[in-house]
């Protein structure tokens, strides 16, 4: 439990840790998303062209 | 194939669409290019790109046989632009106006006070030209390329906003420009009666 | 030699090998973050002035150093785009700037925390560092608000690149004249930087944290530019192939 | 056609007519010259109203509050440097001359700094005054004012170029250039302020004056890369 605490600066030194894997991860996740968005937004275009022709 | 002005293989894409595609032309001294086709079929943004304003997707602009990319000064020094938007201030005079078109292209040694008459702008030598009509504002764009030093004129639309007068004009200084060895380039929707070698490029 | 290059560098190769890249960063990057992680925070013995709070450059360090590396990629892509007309690097250029901001974020963040108790307050003007980043992030803000107000891709590329190149003149002045700002007000410095003055079990972790960030960054980056080679390539037949292939190229 | 050796105008000849032509359009039409000063002199009046009268804290604020003011009423002008330009054609025309593009943009940029920079710098002593600031002070205070807005109006003309065109607004302009200006701010009032407190602030006078021929030489040269761009 004492390493957990951190003499009192636990709070601190946790809170960058978790901030940090959170604002990394929500960066992946979104960029997943919106990689995902652009291949749905092309294909759907395209296909609706095949079909039209 | 040598032509003072010539292009192949133009391509010009503009967010979603393509304007043209593949295109070529070429124009010698005396002789007119005509950029025909509906509005909005890519007749200015054509005219933008050969005064080397847009950049092109593909292909190359050629001025003496030697690409424009590389000799811009050059090739801006050899034309004059009539444009959609004629580029004159509206609180200035149109002598004011005149006076600083002079310092941007190489000036021909004319008597002023004749073209101002011919284009019957003399009168309004000392207006603001907020106050002229659009069809004076035209005739004063036209002074600026009568004023100007150089072979090659561009010219978007040039009868718009002009009566009847107007436009015989315009096909008159046309005639006499290309007579003396110039060339035109021009964009219109309507036909144009001008007797002249004409090149076209439909759009 | 020069041919070699542009293949390397055209859009339909950098979206195959880009899919393929991204793990030989990704997990490299991820295997030295945990190892950094856990030694820094447990491994590493605490500072002797800063107790256990100093184990938050572990984290603040990378991303003050990546929110660098972002601008740099931002402003090399631009010029490189401008010059030679190269698409990908306009690409890089689009997706560093997000990636750039996030991490300055991080940075500020981070900083903010570590100076609540070492301060006693959650921003000290006087420091040079956190001012210099605070500018960094509003020089990210401008960039990515000029790109995103231009609807033309090509424009926007060419006029963002413009303001990047700007800008990174800017990052070094306002480095230079922040640092004689705070020296006139007995400004208070962040972290002494590491380096040989550090012991080793503290030095270790950092550098871990370091190269394993910067690897993962990559990994970011290469995702993020394979979504811009996708979108500004949508009308072309590699793409249109791609979408059609039975077995799909996500 | 009629002579065959057309005389080119010269470069400074380029420089001067937009120049003049520039500030012709500004004695025309008057207010566009003096709206920033207004807006400056009222920046300074707003902030003794908001924080009271005493003179201890007008001495020690007045330098960076005279500085901000400033730098808010230089962006306030920079919005429409290329604005009418665009909108009338005569960008257009200036880009399709032989002129080199960089020189018709420093002429511009000079004109701009001629209408609002400048008389900023001649007001800000009457202003400075009511901020309780002593004469050899407000002399600082001007060569600062003379060398920053020289900076300012150059850094500007770099993002009014790049969002000429865009129906954006002021907004996305001030997001571009005042990080950009923070440096100049940073280095212009605290050199007044260090004037003030009776400190060597020689250092402050160079590195604005280094900034100031920096920009000089650089800033037209992107001006014009971006006018291009703006452009197309």
């Amino acid at each position: 439990m004492d390493a957990l605490a951190m003499g009192n600066y636990g709070p601190y030194v946790w809170s960058c840790f978790a901030l940090t894997f959170i604002v990394i991860v929500f960066s992946d996740w979104r960029s997943r998303v919106r990689h995902k968005q652009v291949y749905r937004d092309i294909e759907v275009r395209i296909k609706a062209l095949e079909e039209r022709q | 194939m040598t032509a003072k002005l010539s292009a192949s293989e133009l391509t010009l894409i503009r967010g979603e669409t393509c304007l043209f595609q593949d295109l070529g032309f070429a124009l010698n001294p005396g002789e007119l290019l005509l950029l025909e086709g509906q509005n909005g079929s890519g007749k200015t943004s054509l005219m933008r790109s050969i005064a080397g304003l847009l950049s092109l997707e593909t292909g190359e602009i050629f001025w003496n046989d030697e690409p424009v990319s590389r000799q811009r000064q050059e090739f801006h020094g050899s034309l004059v632009w009539l444009a959609h938007r004629t580029g004159l201030k509206g609180d200035l005079t149109l002598v004011e106006n005149l006076r600083f078109e002079g310092i941007l292209r190489p000036q021909a040694d004319v008597d002023q006070g004749a073209i101002f008459e011919r284009l019957e702008i003399s009168r309004l030598k000392s207006l603001p030209l907020r106050s002229l009509s659009a069809g004076q504002q035209r005739r004063v764009a036209l002074a600026r390329m009568l004023l100007a030093d150089v072979p090659l004129w561009l010219m978007d639309e040039p009868f718009t906003n002009l009566d009847r007068d107007g436009r015989k004009l315009v096909v008159q200084l046309v005639e006499e420009h290309l007579e003396a060895g110039g060339m035109c380039v021009m964009a219109a929707h309507q036909d144009i009666d001008i007797n002249a070698t004409i090149n076209r490029v439909a759009l | 030699m020069w041919k070699f290059f542009h293949h390397l560098t055209s859009p339909p190769h950098y979206y195959r090998v880009g899919a393929t890249l991204i793990p030989w960063l990704a997990i490299p990057g991820l295997a030295l973050i945990a190892y950094g992680t856990y030694a820094g925070l447990f491994l590493a013995s605490e500072d002797y002035q800063q107790g256990d709070a100093f184990r938050i450059i572990y984290v603040h360090v990378p991303a003050a150093y990546l929110s660098m590396l972002a601008y740099a990629f931002m402003a090399f892509g631009g010029g490189i785009g401008l010059i030679w007309r190269m698409k990908l690097a306009h690409a890089v250029g689009a997706a560093a700037a997000p990636l750039g901001a996030a991490f300055t974020f991080l940075a500020l963040v981070t900083g903010a925390i570590w100076g609540r108790p070492m301060w006693g307050t959650w921003w000290e003007w006087g420091d040079p560092r956190l001012t210099s980043e605070l500018i960094l992030l509003f020089l990210y803000f401008g960039y990515m608000a000029l790109r995103s107000s231009i609807d033309d891709t090509a424009k926007a590329d060419k006029a963002s690149a413009v303001l990047a190149l700007v800008g990174v003149v800017n990052v070094v002045i306002v480095h230079y004249s922040v640092e004689w700002w705070s020296s006139l007000h007995q400004g208070q410095t962040l972290f002494k930087k590491g380096g040989p003055g550090m012991d080793a079990d503290m030095l270790y972790p950092l550098l871990a944290m370091i190269f394993g960030f910067t690897l993962l960054f990559g990994a970011l980056l290469a995702r993020r530019i394979r979504t811009e080679v996708l979108f500004r390539e949508r009308r072309t037949r590699w793409v249109r192939e791609l979408v059609l292939a039975p077995e799909g190229g996500k | 056609m009629t002579s065959t050796n057309p005389q080119q105008p010269g470069i400074f000849a380029g420089l001067a007519a937009i120049a003049r032509r520039d500030i012709l359009l500004a004695w025309k039409r008057p207010g566009d010259v003096l709206n920033p000063l207004f807006f400056f002199a009222m920046v300074c009046t707003l902030f003794p109203l908001a924080v009271g009268p005493s003179a201890e804290q007008l001495i020690f604020s007045g330098p960076g509050v005279l500085w901000v003011a400033a730098l808010l009423a230089t962006l306030l002008s920079l919005n429409t440097l290329f604005m009418s330009d665009h909108e009338d054609g005569s960008l257009d025309q200036m880009l399709v001359s032989p002129q080199p593009l960089p020189v018709l943009a420093l002429g511009k940029t000079l004109a701009h700094w001629l209408i609002s920079g400048l008389p900023l710098v001649l007001i800000s002593p009457l202003l400075a005054l009511t901020y309780r600031m002593p004469g050899d002070v407000v002399g600082v205070l001007m060569l600062t004012l003379l060398l920053g807005t020289i900076c300012l109006s150059l850094l500007g003309s770099i993002g009014a170029a790049l969002t000429v065109g865009l129906h954006t607004g002021t907004a996305l302009l001030s997001l571009l250039i005042l990080p950009l200006a923070m440096p100049v701010l940073l280095l212009g009032a605290n050199t007044v302020s260090l004037a003030a407190g009776n400190d060597i602030y020689a250092t402050g006078i160079w590195a604005l004056g280094a900034y100031a021929v920096a920009a000089l030489s650089l800033a037209p040269y992107a001006t014009a890369a971006a006018l291009r761009i703006s452009s197309e």
